[in-house]
């Protein structure tokens, strides 16, 4: 691959993205973790925006670093005594580790690479220069003959978990 | 604006020139103009201190800083050098990483959004199809950087602090995010030099006054000053989630709060007030700076003189203000102004692309969404009547015998 | 979506019951906003002891209005809609050959679709010109007459719905929708009679009319579930309207009841509905009791909507009934007779005792029994149109008389308020006066004829159009619509009774008739008597009045609205041939007959004019009238003096009618209390116990010996084997158990660890893995 | 631009490190953040997928969306649920949590 602007920047935000998963996944404070987490999220919102879809990559700060990350780092703090473990990992640990290279072996060699890695047909498949534009998303999801039915259900189904996380969450007494 | 472009294109040929690969130069130029578009604000933000310092002081009947410099203008210099000389102290049993790491982002939060900021014709940092949505994508980092100075400071009265701003940041986002929608719909589009020359015929301020009333409520709300600025609130919790900051760090969350409201103000005036609109700017495009920040500075001044004028407000009071009326009253503006754009539409009102910068073909429609929101705004006052009568009467001590049978419990006859 | 176009006139009729129907819902769910008050507070109207201490809601005043307003233009709407479409019919060239139909898909029975629809034809067409006239004028007279009922809402909005469901039965272009009305307006007339469900006697009497109405409807039932397995369809055209269908089905042997065709069996269970429906005799006693009600609802149930529907039905289904018979040669099917023979006794029957009645609503509930078996016996005989015709007439003024009754109910109770608070203004018991009210109300009823007299002084209006009614419904020759209608049926009953000489059932049918038809008169004259003539017998009478302002406009308006068509509405049915009459109101042919004939397949014939049917009907009702006149308007009833009538015949006698002839008891001996022995002594007693358990018994001990003898067995061998098995797979259990450690995290890892090994195998046997080698 | 692939292999990597997290962790909020990165390399390749191969049809964008909606949802509901078995049992192990066994 050629050494230009756009293979920079996503050597940067890939990175961004694993070394935060991998600090989700390792860091003994759970606090920690949120921050990684939220570096990470960062990271695939920079993919998006280097896919062309800024639109996704807003709603992924938006929702996931304004939002989720904030939530789970209130859960964080509300089980206070949970935060810093003396033992983060569960006895299968090892047996984890080895399923989940297992799993990335597998894609990779197994899927990725066969099917679009190099030297295969799709890897010269580059993608056009045109692009729908956050428009036709908008479109998109209220166009009677495209989402709009799935965007409705979206909607019900926030509401509905909004409302069954307070009920969940709610204090009996 | 293509000239402007080309600035950093033959800077970027200039590193090729002397040998740089062109990818690296590429990044290398966009790496200047994004340190170019983050380093005004940071200039401004000193001379916001000292007119905000100023201004209190006019409001309190003192003098203000006037040693320092010819009207203490260097006021502001002189104290970022004593913070930055000051002794950084952090508490034991921090968390440093994160302790370190939230004054930078509180600050870096703002800053980010100075990139879809269009200061004139020409000049943005970038304009994004989604740049109304970066805004507010943006803007929610802020909340974050609070959460974690309460936390890592590891001191009770911070997390407490953090707690309540991040409530208050968190509920006061949604009402923001819908009155953000009113200019977006007129508009049609989300990027903001878009919105910009959108209100070239008419300022959406008249379009629905209502959305923009809401909008600046609640982006006082989210930069937290008075009358919510229940963050220091230091009659309650010493001094909020910074209590355990000092020196630059503290500098920092300070400098990132002003700049915060400086530029809510910017974007209230791009949003409501038509930027950098003015005459001649399209033959002169720097005049458009002089114009957004001339709305901008109005704007910054209502809200400063609000903070020192308006008492604080309890916890309980600000949220139930945010729930129980700042966002259905936001909703009800939304939908209603939804639907009076698309009657305006259907009815032909609308004044077409060819006449978009004509006052008088504007002015039907604007009319329409006046009464429309004036209406919308009087049934609000109105419910608000009530509801306060009720509260008075809810006070009122309540014998049994003007007690409403209504809404009480009782089982209903059954015939024997 | 294609659009429907409503102002087809096939598709409007869709559209007549929604608007009660709808007002229904918008009453029930949204204005009918109660609030809850003591029940011994004044403002609530129906007061009971039993809910002393309780609270019991009230509609608020915003709710009662709103209801009002919604009822009101629901049943409008349904009104004007129908007007159009009755416009559209009457400007129909032929109309009856080629009708206003549209139905829909309801049920898919696999092959055949079963379909729900609208029909308008001649006889749709009529009853669409009287019902929901009838139903407005009930319902602007409800105004005025719950104006202090503190559930105004709750009665709208019933009311609204049974006017939508007589509606829809009529519109209904097939059996079962019309049973579908049928059922609903059953239901509301039960909650409406028990409106004033404070009032023991009147919830009894709902549910008395619910149990009575509910027998037939079941029977009824029977015959349609009959009518489709053997037809296929229920829709009336295609099977009333269709030569074919009827004569197969004349043909058919009924099943079970030999030497009957299956067309009989139907129509006699149908009949049997009709019976309980529109209160024939045997099952008549519901009806008289169902005067608890309002007014307003008495005059639903016995003019526009419920006893019209079951005539409504028979007409409609008529065919079924004549099907291999031709009644106009005199030729009967057994469910003609059947129809002629208890609707000519029930004329007779009810007529006689209507006559011995006090209560001024019970005498009108009789001689609707009697009106109605008019109808059923003009059916019975083939005189099909005149049936129709007096269907019509008699809605008119039977609703018109019901509502003047309740105007003079409504007058009294007035009068009987100015009294008592009268009789308070010295005594200053302010704090108990409702109680005391009611006390006062306890001995006093303003429904009884003997505490009135002389009201024509006080409420005019309500007396002229009463007389007209009460006229009307006497058959006063020549002037009123009664007297046409009942014409015609004499003359049909007549025509085949002696003129052509069948004796039998139209000869039985023209003399009972024409008894029931004096008695009618008399009691007319003696109801008008005892209620509006001479000087008033006690205090109330002389200070009842109407009051003014809303409620007596409201009251009397529909009064003399259907006033008009008291009279009027017999002038649509001349006869032809009629002298003068004939020959101003109908010059070349009967309207309404010619308008209503092709309803049928072919068109019920018209005879030649003749005077002895209608000299007879003419001095049955003078007769009467001047009996009537006689007996009760030369010297008035005065306070105390007892009913002459109880002289003329004796006072056993006249108790007897007065108890009507005791058959309510005589049912409690004959039906109820026999259940509830035999249910007792013998289902109890004898079977259950003695028979039945005994039987069991023995089958039990038999059993339990079997069953030593196998234990035997069972123990070494069966159960060897069973714990054997049970045992192996506990041991089993107990070893696999440990994979379920309740462990989210390990079970996700091992079908993890199953996903790869599938895409390992898919990756292998795509050959996937050798295309990444080489 | 770069290679599809690429994406791939870092959509791949992120869903199996938040699937060791969802594996290997005690604590149920580190499990749910394991989740979400897993939700996350889902969103990268459907965007990729979409951007290289239909960058017209938006089922590929609309799917990513959704699955924001989902995962926030799951999120809310998740913590809800984690937090109230921390009320009742004072901990969020989920080892602790094995009531449903034998």
């Amino acid at each position: 691959m050629e050494f230009n602007i756009h293979s920079i920047v996503f050597l940067i935000f890939s990175v961004i993205t694993l070394g935060g998963g991998l600090g989700t996944v390792t860091s003994r404070n759970l606090i920690h973790g949120a921050v990684y987490l939220i570096v990470s999220l960062f990271g695939v919102a920079g993919l998006f925006i280097l896919l062309s879809a800024p639109f996704l990559a807003a709603i992924q700060v938006l929702v996931y670093i304004g939002a989720i990350a904030i939530l789970i780092i209130f859960a964080v703090m509300l089980t206070r005594s949970m935060t810093r473990m003396t033992e983060i990992y569960n006895r299968q640990w090892s047996l984890s580790l080895v399923v989940s290279a297992l799993l990335f072996v597998l894609l990779l060699v197994g899927i990725i690479l066969p099917v679009w890695g190099p030297g295969t047909a799709n890897a010269a498949l580059q993608p056009s220069e045109l692009v729908a534009t956050t428009v036709d998303l908008g479109v998109a999801f209220v166009d009677g003959n495209q989402f709009v039915l799935p965007f409705e259900v979206a909607s019900l189904l926030l509401t509905a978990a909004m409302i069954g996380a307070i009920v969940i969450a709610r204090d009996r007494d | 604006m293509q000239e402007c472009i080309d600035i950093f294109n033959t800077f970027a040929g200039c590193l090729t020139a002397s040998g740089a690969d062109p990818g690296l130069a590429q990044f290398l130029s966009i790496l200047l103009g994004v340190v170019l578009v983050a380093m005004g604000p940071l200039v401004i933000v000193i001379f916001l201190i000292w007119v905000e310092r100023k201004y209190a002081a006019r409001v309190q009947d003192r003098l203000g800083p006037n040693r320092v410099g010819p009207f203490g203008l260097l006021q502001t210099f002189a104290d970022a050098l004593k913070l930055i000389t000051k002794e950084d102290i952090t508490p034991a049993g921090a968390d440093k990483l994160i302790y370190n790491l939230a004054p930078i982002i509180s600050v870096v939060s703002v800053i980010l959004i100075w990139a879809v900021v269009p200061i004139s014709p020409l000049h943005i940092g970038a304009d994004l199809s989604i740049g109304a949505l970066y805004f507010v994508a943006v803007g929610s980092i802020g909340t974050l950087a609070i959460m974690m100075a309460g936390w890592s400071s590891n001191n009770k009265y911070a997390l407490l602090g953090a707690f309540r701003v991040v409530a208050q940041l968190v509920s006061y986002e949604v009402p923001l995010v819908f009155s953000l929608l009113v200019p977006v719909m007129f508009a049609g589009t989300m990027s903001m030099q878009g919105i910009v020359e959108a209100q070239l015929g008419m300022w959406f301020i008249v379009f629905s006054p209502l959305a923009a009333l809401i909008f600046f409520i609640s982006t006082q709300a989210e930069t937290g000053r008075a009358p919510f600025d229940l963050i220091e609130a230091e009659s309650e919790l010493v001094a909020g989630y910074n209590i355990e900051y000092s020196g630059m760090k503290f500098g920092l969350f300070f400098a990132g709060e002003f700049l915060h409201v400086f530029t809510n103000a910017l974007i209230f005036a791009i949003l409501f007030t038509g930027g950098w609109l003015g005459p001649f700017v399209y033959q002169v495009p720097a005049l458009g700076i002089i114009y957004l920040f001339a709305k901008g500075s109005i704007f910054y001044l209502l809200s400063l003189h609000l903070r020192n004028t308006l008492p604080r407000i309890r916890i309980d009071q600000l949220m139930s203000f945010n729930w129980k009326f700042l966002v259905p009253v936001s909703i009800a503006n939304l939908i209603l102004v939804a639907f009076l754009w698309k009657v305006i539409q259907l009815i032909g009102l609308l004044p077409g692309p060819e006449n978009a910068s004509d006052f008088l073909a504007h002015l039907p429609a604007a009319i329409i969404m006046l009464v429309g929101n004036l209406a919308l705004t009087v049934v609000v006052l109105q419910m608000l009547r009530n509801v306060g009568r009720r509260a008075v009467a809810a006070n009122a001590v309540s014998t049994p015998a003007n007690a409403e049978l209504d809404d009480q419990p009782y089982s209903l006859p059954v015939p024997h | 979506m294609n659009f429907i176009d409503f102002t087809d006139p096939n598709v409007m009729p869709w559209l007549i019951p929604v608007g009660p129907l709808l007002a229904f819902f918008i009453i029930t769910l949204v204005t009918n906003r109660s609030k809850l008050i003591p029940a011994t507070s004044p403002e609530y109207g129906g007061h009971h002891p039993d809910y002393d201490g309780m609270l019991v809601p009230v509609v608020n005043d915003w709710g009662r209005v709103a209801s009002i307003l919604v009822g009101l233009a629901g049943i409008l709407v349904a009104w004007i809609i129908s007007l159009n479409v009755v416009g559209q019919a009457l400007a129909t060239p032929h109309f009856g050959e080629q009708v206003f139909a549209s139905s829909i898909v309801w049920l898919d029975t696999g092959l055949t679709a079963f379909r729900m629809g609208v029909l308008v034809d001649p006889l749709t067409t009529i009853m669409l010109i009287m019902v929901p006239l009838a139903c407005t004028m009930i319902f602007i007279y409800s105004i005025g007459y719950m104006a202090h009922d503190p559930r105004q809402a709750r009665f709208f909005s019933l009311i609204s719905l049974f006017a939508g469901a007589m509606l829809t039965l009529v519109v209904a272009d097939n059996l079962l929708l019309l049973f579908v009305g049928w059922e609903v307006m059953g239901l509301c007339s039960y909650m409406l009679i028990g409106f004033w469900f404070e009032k023991e006697s009147a919830y009894k009497a709902a549910i008395k009319a619910f149990m009575t109405t509910r027998v037939a409807d079941v029977v009824m039932l029977l015959g349609i579930v009959y009518l489709y397995s053997l037809t296929g369809t229920l829709s009336f055209r295609e099977i009333v309207y269709n030569e074919a269908v009827l004569a197969e089905l004349a043909a058919t042997p009924a099943l079970l009841i030999g030497g009957l065709s299956a067309a009989s069996l139907i129509g006699i269970f149908l009949i049997v509905g009709t019976i309980g429906k529109s209160a024939q005799f045997p099952l008549h006693v519901w009806l008289p009791d169902a005067m608890e009600g309002p007014t307003p609802v008495s005059a639903m149930i016995h003019a526009a909507a419920m006893v019209s529907a079951g005539i409504y039905a028979i007409i409609r289904m008529f065919p079924l009934f004549a099907a291999g018979a031709d009644p106009s040669h005199g030729v009967l099917t057994p469910p003609l007779v059947m129809m002629a023979l208890v609707g000519a006794f029930t004329a007779l029957f009810a007529a006689t005792m209507a006559v011995a009645q006090y209560d001024v609503k019970r005498v009108l509930a009789y001689s609707t029994i009697s009106q109605l078996g008019f109808m059923m016996a003009a059916l019975g005989i083939g005189a099909y149109v005149a049936a129709a015709f007096h269907l019509i007439t008699h809605a008119f003024f039977k609703a018109l008389l019901f509502m003047a009754s309740g105007s003079v109910i409504h007058g009294m109770e007035h009068g009987e308020h100015h009294v008592h608070e009268h009789a308070h203004a010295h005594d200053h018991a302010g704090e108990d006066e409702h109680g005391e009210s009611h006390a006062h109300a306890s001995h006093f009823d303003p429904q009884d004829m003997r505490n009135m007299g002389g009201l024509r002084k006080t409420m005019p209006v309500t007396f002229w159009t009463f007389l007209i009614g009460g006229l009307s419904l006497a058959g006063l020759p020549l002037v009123t619509a009664g007297f046409w209608s009942k014409d015609e049926i004499l003359a049909e009953a007549f025509y085949g009774g002696f003129t052509r000489n069948y004796l039998g059932a139209h000869a039985i049918v023209f003399i009972a008739l024409v008894l029931a038809a004096t008695l009618t008169a008399f009691y007319t004259m003696r109801q008008l008597g005892l209620t509006f003539w001479g000087e008033a017998r006690t205090e109330e009478a002389r200070h009842a009045s109407l009051g003014r302002g809303i409620v007596s406009v409201t009251m009397t308006l529909p009064l003399i609205v259907l006033a008009v068509f008291a009279v009027a509405a017999g002038y649509v049915g001349v006869p032809s041939d009629f002298p003068i009459f004939g020959a101003i109101f109908s010059p070349e042919h009967n309207p309404f007959h010619h308008f209503l004939g092709p309803t049928l397949l072919e068109p019920p014939g018209t005879h030649s004019f003749n005077w002895i049917p209608v000299l007879f009907g003419s001095a049955a009702a003078l007769g009467g009238i001047a009996l009537g006149w006689y007996m009760y308007w030369r010297k008035p009833l005065q306070a105390g003096e007892p009913d002459p009538l109880v002289n003329i015949l004796s006072p056993a006698v006249f108790q007897t009618l007065h108890n009507r002839y005791y058959i309510d008891e005589l049912y409690g001996r004959v039906f109820i209390r026999p259940a509830q022995w035999f249910a007792n002594r013998v289902a109890s007693e004898f079977i259950d116990r003695g028979v039945i358990d005994g039987i069991l018994h023995l089958i039990g001990r038999v059993f339990t010996w079997i069953g030593d003898l196998l234990k035997v067995l069972n123990q070494w061998l069966i159960d060897g084997f069973g714990d054997g098995v049970a045992e192996l797979i506990e041991a089993f259990g107990y070893w696999f158990r440990r994979l379920q450690t309740g462990q989210v995290q390990q079970y996700i890892l091992l079908a993890t660890v199953a996903a790869i090994l599938i895409g390992l195998i898919f990756a292998v046997s795509t050959g996937i893995l050798q295309a990444a080698g080489g | 631009m770069v290679p599809l692939w690429m994406y791939l292999f870092v959509a791949a990597a992120l869903f199996c490190i938040g699937a060791y997290g969802v594996f290997a962790r005690r604590n149920a909020v580190a499990i749910l953040m394991g989740i979400e990165l897993m939700l996350n390399a889902v969103n990268i390749n459907l965007v990729a997928f979409w951007r290289y191969q239909t960058p017209f049809v938006m089922s590929g964008q609309v799917f990513a969306a959704f699955v924001f909606v989902v995962a926030a949802a799951e999120a809310a509901v998740g913590l809800a649920i984690i937090i109230s078995i921390y009320r009742n049992r004072r901990s969020v192990i989920v080892e602790d949590v094995d009531l449903l066994k034998w």
